[in-house]
């Protein structure tokens, strides 16, 4: 908002309406400060506040207020900003988390475990038609999203891979069971691709109940 | 009847026939045309006669058809559902019926025109609610809860669904390829017919033109079949045999041509 | 946030020394709140304060403290934010974020989810009279106002939406069981599931195995 915004004339004449009390013209500041990506000049301030408010006050006023709070009212350069207490940022003081996103590789995997588990290496390579590389697995276990589930008791007895309560919580999913078959996946229309005309209705019937089947052994006991 | 009276009412037919396109395509549905047909009663949904409703409704869907509209074919079974039930409540009860009572159809339609309703005026009240980013704000300068980083990866439920749709869908796409011991080319078909021909002066059924081995099982009888008929086509194409069939789907009869 | 990024310090402290007085303990969770943008659970918060915190209290006396103000300390779901108070909003016009204009099927969609949750998709299309379109829930689940709850123990085991804390963050509601009207439509009926006449009592199933989920639940106690 540029800092003429504001002609004198307006500043000057008296207001169709009555300014609000005091103890109005801060809670709007307080919420202005609060809102506002950055630090707000007096000017800035005031073109967003009803005629005839007196900002400076107000401002003067919130100062106070929040004289020994946690939070503070600070004026940076000729602008002003609520800040947290400089005797608190050791509560800040947590780790900064960047996110990224997922490869598609461990997406894809990951999706493979939920909907299959307890699933081995090898059955996961067999869906996805390439092998799974190692630091996958590693950084889905890291992520706490995996973990080993039960030996297979077939030759070799080959580890398998099931995920973790962590990642039900991520996903906002009381059990893995409540994932959607590719059924419900079509008619939500969170697939991409379209099955080949004519092929949907008996394809449909086979591909939804599989989940369920790989996931049977898991839950049912 | 004058010219002039004609005309106006050709123009008001139109009128109403673009009124009744523009209305069927706002609506959302039988249930949402049902609902805006009961607005005209004028009273309280649960006092509503269904019986009217009904009439209301299959007038409408009559005039649409006159009208020659197109209406999607839930339209059609909600009318025919409503002229069921119209009889329903016009007759006297069958007591050997099974099933509800007409009295028991039109209260359910009425309950769900009820609950449409009352949705309709939950969600304009949600929507009508302070919103984020618009009534009320959040912090606009969170503060940096930084010092030690940490790489945290993302990845949505829908990401994670999308996966596993691309990874099952994937076989939709691949290229069909069939198993060639059960086909029986038509380049075979040809150069065996080719060579037969000779001695085929007489009328015989196409099936006995069909290789050995190739008429047990059903699909490689089929395809034997196939490509031996398309081999038929093109030497009667090229003049070289006569085709004949008694009657529709009757078995193809060929021979040489007798005049080569 | 993890729950378990607690900051070095707080992680160091030992038990031996005594919790803060609880004004100090208010400013450090007012100071907590400003920071995030994010509503932060009360485990959120607790892991963030030196040990022996009450952080339900300090939450509480905040709460007091903010009433009245220009800025609120609101509760959604199970987490807690700071937010302007909603008849301030004008002050902000230059900081509305344009949100993507919703269909009419989609907010009819929405509140029915909201109001009805855990619902199927097909009850919503038996209140709706129409088949949901493809892409309206697509769109909301983007917009993270919807999720899947548990599969409803019937045939064909459907999967259930419910409504997320976003949501909830998003229209200013503390609960779903605060959502308007909800108890006029509940004592109207107009919330059970009542079947057509005739057709099989699927009701009677769904009671049996999904307790105390039900819209129409959150009452009975």
């Amino acid at each position: 908002m540029p800092d003429d915004a504001l002609s004198p004339s307006a500043k000057d004449a008296p207001g169709l309406f009555p300014a609000p009390p005091m103890a109005e013209q801060e809670r709007m500041v307080e919420a202005i400060l609060f809102a506002c990506a950055a630090p707000q000049s007096l000017s800035q301030i005031t073109a967003r506040l009803p005629q005839g408010c007196d900002a400076a006050e107000a401002l003067a006023h919130l100062r106070t207020r929040y004289q020994g709070r946690g939070v503070h009212l600070v004026r940076v350069g000729d602008a002003y900003a609520m800040r947290t207490a400089p005797d608190l940022g050791w509560l800040m003081q947590s780790e900064r988390v960047e996110t990224r996103k997922l490869s598609r590789a461990a997406i894809e995997t990951l999706a493979i475990i939920a909907y299959h588990q307890p699933v081995t290496r090898a059955e996961i390579e067999e869906i996805r038609g390439v092998a799974v590389s190692r630091g996958t697995v590693d950084q889905l276990m890291e992520m706490e999203w995996i973990r080993l589930g039960r030996r297979r008791m077939t030759p070799g007895r080959p580890v398998t891979f099931v995920v973790t309560d962590e990642f039900l919580d991520h996903f906002g999913l009381e059990s893995a069971r409540d994932l959607p078959g590719l059924k419900e996946l079509r008619e939500a229309g969170l697939l991409d691709s379209r099955p080949m005309p004519g092929m949907a209705a008996r394809e449909d019937d086979e591909e939804d109940d599989s989940p369920q089947t790989g996931q049977s052994e898991l839950f049912e006991d | 009847m004058s010219d002039e009276w004609e005309e106006t009412e050709t123009v008001a037919a139109r009128r109403e026939a673009e009124a009744l396109i523009i209305d069927v395509d706002g609506f959302e549905g039988p249930l949402d045309l049902l609902l805006t047909l009961s607005r005209t009663q004028k009273i309280d949904l649960r006092r509503i006669s269904v019986l009217a409703l009904a009439e209301q409704y299959l007038g409408f869907i009559e005039r649409a058809r006159s009208l020659r509209i197109e209406l999607a074919a839930d339209y059609l079974v909600m009318a025919a559902w409503l002229a069921f039930l119209k009889s329903r409540l016009l007759l006297p009860p069958d007591p050997t019926e099974e099933g509800p009572s007409g009295e028991e159809l039109a209260a359910h339609l009425a309950y769900q025109l009820e609950r449409l309703q009352a949705m309709r005026e939950a969600a304009a009240r949600l929507m009508g609610r302070d919103q984020k980013g618009r009534d009320f704000f959040m912090r606009g300068a969170p503060e940096a809860l930084a010092v030690t980083r940490k790489t945290q990866f993302e990845a949505s439920l829908l990401d994670l669904m999308r996966a596993y749709a691309r990874l099952r869908t994937r076989d939709d796409f691949r290229p069909y390829a069939f198993d060639r011991s059960d086909i029986y080319p038509y380049e075979a078909a040809l150069a065996r017919l080719s060579s037969l021909l000779p001695g085929a002066s007489d009328w015989t059924s196409l099936q006995a033109w069909l290789p050995e081995g190739w008429r047990g099982a059903p699909n490689r009888q089929r395809s034997a079949m196939a490509s031996t008929f398309a081999a038929t086509l093109e030497l009667a194409k090229q003049g070289q045999i006569e085709l004949r069939q008694s009657d529709t789907f009757a078995p193809l009869h060929l021979r040489r041509k007798s005049d080569l």
